[in-house]
């Protein structure tokens, strides 16, 4: 079961890993920004699949985190450069 | 293992950055790249043993800490040197001021 | 080794500084000027039996924080080299204190404005953090005390507001934060190789491995990065010209101090003696090469704050000159040259800092500090060109004056473990220095046809700061050798 | 299994890694280091440091990564004076290979580390019911090595000071950092609303739990500190000016109780930062509560920089 558990979680990382690449590249600051929403949503999965494999304490945390902080992070950054970009 | 090497690479490739970059925001991010190397090592460490060791674990959640602070006052210095004179590297001045 | 009675001093050393900060800090203005100068008294007398203590009972002062002994938890420890530096930072910042009050005050009632209140705190942040590299007995604890003296030194620097400061701040913070982190490398190995990073235990355990050979070359190079030895120096000329007086008084005379013992724990107690032996020529030579580069560069400078920043590359090179005659050299001339290189630190520090002072004094009277027009210095400001010359002469190495015991201590110990050639760097190395300070002198001494004026007031108090430093650094000259058989204990 | 796992995710932050730093433009830079630590965060819970993880989360990746974004977006231009400065390749190259070197020397020593490793687990773990808490790293955090705590928590005092003081002299007194227009609609300004009751929630929920569990004051205090850098970019909340006496006392709290309760060991105990039996876990939430505090306003004020608006 725990390596089932991580095979999954390899594979959602594989698949964040391919879109992250894509993102990445851009163009445009948007694009980019998705990589790292990409990537953050990934790792809650792959956090959450780890957690239930290996029982260890917090990860759940972790993944909460990762959560509040990927909102945080698009809503702030793109909040920040509008409202410096205008001075 | 893997993420000791990872941690050595990861140290090269900060160092390197934080050497050869010109501008000076993109030296802080590299000295950035590098103390994430520098804190997988003392990761590394910590794993080594049967059981996971919390002292260099502790360490590391000091050093994240300072490691922010300098990174938060280097990147004043750089804004202050920018609204000043608009330099944006630390190259010696062709003039004398 | 066990905790000692009157540890809680060692604790208190680090703590009466911190709260003081944080109180000055909060309550803001005129306070945290209050707040400086009301703690100095205390963290004199401090320091004063401190030493007391450690001669009369011949043997190091040891705490264990929190009751936790290592390698769990962290010791501090007063040794008598830690002892002594503790007391020179005490008074060097008490003078410093003194010399500040004419350009950092804030009259009763008035606004809180910038620099007084930066000044004031990161006095005493620069005390607390100088204190715990003196006495931290652990190397990562020690990492920390590092980047609280980076931070403070840097604030100090910056004071003024200048681009020129921020510029020449910066290459010094890219230098310091690559030397926290080289060194921070070497703990990591360190602690994975031994698991403890307590000084005293490492020195029981270490071994001539691969982990502590890699270790050993990056956190030295790390700190020599810190320290400004050549030829790693480029950043400290301007870095340290460039600051207010007080701060450049404070950067050059203490802060490249607290690296340097450090790098002494890290050799002459760390390491085992096998790698030190091949190392400790090297940093001689590189320290004898900072002597006559820097001493040269000095010679040919034409403002004199540079110079004087070039003087410390230069003299920092006399500090190095003692790893090869400690290492290795019988006993007792093992016991002169540890002597002659504390001696050096000290001296140079009050030597160091009354210079910098001195020069901000000339500096203000006359509005520039190009030393082809320093005629008439003499006249304006008597007693600090005096003060500059005296400390000149303790750098040069002229009896009877600290330098002159220090130089005079390698230099014996130089000819008496057969490695006469460092004795002929110290000797060049102090005609070197005679002939920037005679440069200085010369101009300053020389009188002008026509009347001149100072451009501000000159401070007669400020004067009398740089001169008390600048004697201080002579008397040490004149105290009896026995009495730095205090840097002796616990080494 | 965890083999290839574990060599995917040191791979790809190698690559990350190594595009952050050779990108040109310094927005995706920025980007590529947030992915960074995002991939950091997940290599610590692969090591089994959850503690870590969180505050790598948090500060590493989302604190850093907000600092370096507004600088970049203040930062603008330089491009001659860049490529002026830029390093001529026998240059780099020479870096490259000391670089190598240094990689290399720490990778042998790595590899060199005695077998079996000397480690303080055991050591760590054997007083923890002294202390009455559950999570070793806090006992060496708030007891063992609690000075290194306690100097830390004054380095983010000296941190907001000195980025105070490189403020222009005639802004002093006045509001840290640029000032930001109210968002009154669109779905940006919502999640601004909606997201910070709910980061607070977790944050102090983060910060309580560390006693017994991954998590504490660091990393609490930064997601706090996240809500309110969120709070005060939506022009939902106006940080107060350097002058104001809170602002102050909100900052020094959390080092100020910290050394309080240090010498209260003196009297009640054995000697600084000894907690007296019974009494060592009520000490350690008072200071890990002050200290949350303090560490949040440290963090919101380092991201905000010095005043740079008339008082």
């Amino acid at each position: 079961m725990a390596e089932a558990l991580l095979l999954a979680a390899g594979l959602i990382f594989l698949a964040a890993l391919a879109g992250l690449y894509r993102a990445l590249r851009g163009p445009g600051a948007a694009d980019r920004m998705m990589a790292a929403q990409l990537l953050c949503s990934g790792g809650i999965a792959a956090l959450l699949l780890l957690a239930a494999a290996t029982g260890l304490a917090g990860v759940v945390d972790v993944a909460l985190v990762l959560a509040l902080l990927g909102a945080f992070a698009s809503v702030a950054f793109v909040l920040a450069a509008r409202g410096l970009g205008q001075r | 293992m893997i993420f000791g090497v990872t941690g050595a690479a990861l140290v090269a490739l900060g160092l390197y950055g934080l050497v050869t970059q010109p501008a000076l925001l993109r030296k802080i991010l590299a000295f950035n790249l590098l103390g994430g190397g520098v804190f997988l090592l003392f990761g590394v460490v910590a794993r080594r043993g049967a059981v996971a060791d919390p002292v260099p674990q502790a360490l590391v959640i000091t050093g994240l800490v300072v490691a922010f602070a300098a990174t938060a006052l280097a990147l004043v210095l750089v804004l202050r040197l920018f609204q000043i004179t608009g330099a944006a590297t630390i190259a010696e001045d062709k003039t004398p001021p | 080794m066990e905790a000692t009675p009157g540890g809680f001093l060692l604790v208190l050393m680090l703590v009466v500084p911190v709260t003081g900060l944080l109180l000055g800090f909060a309550l803001g203005g005129r306070l945290a000027e209050r707040m400086a100068l009301w703690l100095l008294p205390p963290g004199l007398a401090m320091a004063a039996v401190l030493v007391a203590g450690l001669l009369h009972a011949k043997a190091p002062v040891v705490a264990f924080v929190g009751g936790w002994a290592p390698p769990l938890g962290l010791a501090l420890r007063a040794d008598g080299l830690a002892a002594a530096m503790l007391l020179t930072t005490a008074l060097i910042i008490a003078a410093i204190a003194l010399f500040a009050r004419a350009d950092y005050t804030t009259a009763p009632g008035a606004p809180e404005a910038r620099a007084p209140l930066a000044f004031w705190c990161f006095l005493l942040a620069l005390w607390a953090a100088l204190n715990a590299a003196f006495l931290g007995g652990d190397l990562f604890n020690l990492f920390v005390a590092l980047e609280m003296l980076t931070f403070g030194a840097l604030a100090l620097a910056c004071l003024d507001g200048k681009a020129t400061q921020f510029k020449a701040e910066l290459r010094y913070l890219l230098f310091a934060l690559i030397g926290s982190v080289l060194y921070l490398l070497g703990t990591v190995l360190l602690y994975g190789a031994y698991g403890t990073l307590d000084i005293l235990l490492l020195a029981e355990a270490a071994r001539a491995d691969a982990p502590t050979i890699v270790a050993a070359s990056l956190m030295t190079v790390g700190l020599l990065g810190k320290m400004a030895l050549f030829p790693l120096h480029l950043w400290l000329p301007a870095a340290h010209a460039g600051a207010p007086p007080a701060a450049s008084a404070l950067l050059s005379g203490l802060v490249v101090k607290a690296s340097y013992v450090l790098l002494l724990r890290l050799w002459f107690w760390v390491m085992p003696a096998a790698l030190l032996l091949a190392v400790a020529p090297i940093l001689a030579l590189l320290g004898a090469a900072a002597i006559l580069f820097g001493s040269l560069v000095a010679l040919r400078q034409a403002r004199l704050k540079l110079l004087v920043a070039y003087s410390t590359v230069a003299q920092i090179g006399y500090l190095f000159l003692m790893f090869p005659l400690v290492a290795g050299s019988a006993a007792e001339v093992a016991e002169r040259a540890w002597t002659g290189g504390a001696l050096q630190a000290i001296s140079h520090a009050f030597a160091k800092a009354a210079m910098f002072l001195a020069a901000g004094v000339i500096a203000r009277a006359l509005g520039h500090d190009r030393i082809a027009e320093l005629q008439g210095a003499a006249r304006i400001a008597p007693l600090s060109v005096l003060a500059f010359g005296l400390a000149g002469l303790s750098l040069m190495g002229i009896p009877p004056s600290g330098g002159f015991s220090a130089k005079w201590l390698l230099l014996q110990a130089a000819l008496d473990s057969g490695q006469w050639w460092w004795a002929l760097v110290i000797v060049a190395g102090g005609l070197l220095t005679g002939g920037y300070v005679f440069r200085v002198l010369s101009a300053a001494m020389q009188g002008r046809s026509a009347p001149i004026f100072p451009l501000a007031p000159v401070d007669a108090a400020q004067e009398r700061v740089a001169l008390g430093l600048a004697v201080i650094s002579v008397l040490l000259g004149l105290l009896p050798l026995g009495a730095f058989g205090l840097v002796l204990i616990g080494r | 299994m965890s083999l290839v796992l574990d060599v995917m995710l040191a791979l790809a932050v190698i690559g990350v890694a190594g595009w952050t730093l050779l990108v040109r433009g310094n927005f995706p830079a920025v980007i590529g280091f947030v992915a960074y630590g995002l991939l950091l965060a997940l290599v610590w819970v692969r090591l089994g440091a959850v503690d870590v993880a969180l505050t790598e989360a948090a500060l590493g990746a989302g604190a850093t990564g907000v600092l370096l974004l507004f600088a970049v977006v203040r930062l603008r231009g330089g491009k001659a004076e860049i490529d002026a400065a830029t390093p001529s390749p026998p240059q780099r190259v020479a870096a490259a290979i000391l670089c190598g070197v240094v990689g290399l020397g720490l990778a042998v020593a790595m590899l060199n580390l005695p077998d079996p490793a000397p480690s303080l687990a055991a050591e760590a773990t054997r007083h923890l019911p002294l202390l009455g808490v559950g999570n070793p790293i806090t006992g060496v955090l708030m007891a063992y090595r609690g000075l290194d705590t306690l100097l830390e928590a004054v380095v983010l005092v000296f941190a907001v000071l000195a980025i105070w003081s490189m403020a222009p002299d005639r802004r002093w007194g006045a509001i840290p950092g640029p000032l930001f227009p109210v968002q009154s609609s669109g779905p940006l300004s919502l999640l601004a609303r909606v997201l910070p009751p709910i980061g607070i929630v977790v944050g102090i929920h983060i910060a309580w739990v560390g006693a017994d569990a991954p998590g504490g004051k660091f990393q609490g205090g930064t997601i706090l500190a996240a809500m309110g850098i969120l709070a005060w970019v939506a022009g939902l909340w106006r940080l107060p000016p350097v002058a104001s006496r809170g602002l102050r006392w909100a900052v020094v709290a959390g080092p100020l109780v910290f050394i309080g309760v240090g010498l209260l060991g003196f009297v009640i105990a054995d000697g600084f930062l000894s907690y007296p039996p019974g009494f060592a876990k009520p000490l350690i939430l008072l200071i890990e509560a002050a200290m949350t505090l303090s560490v949040a306003a440290a963090i919101v004020l380092m991201v905000a920089g010095p005043p740079e608006r008339p008082a």
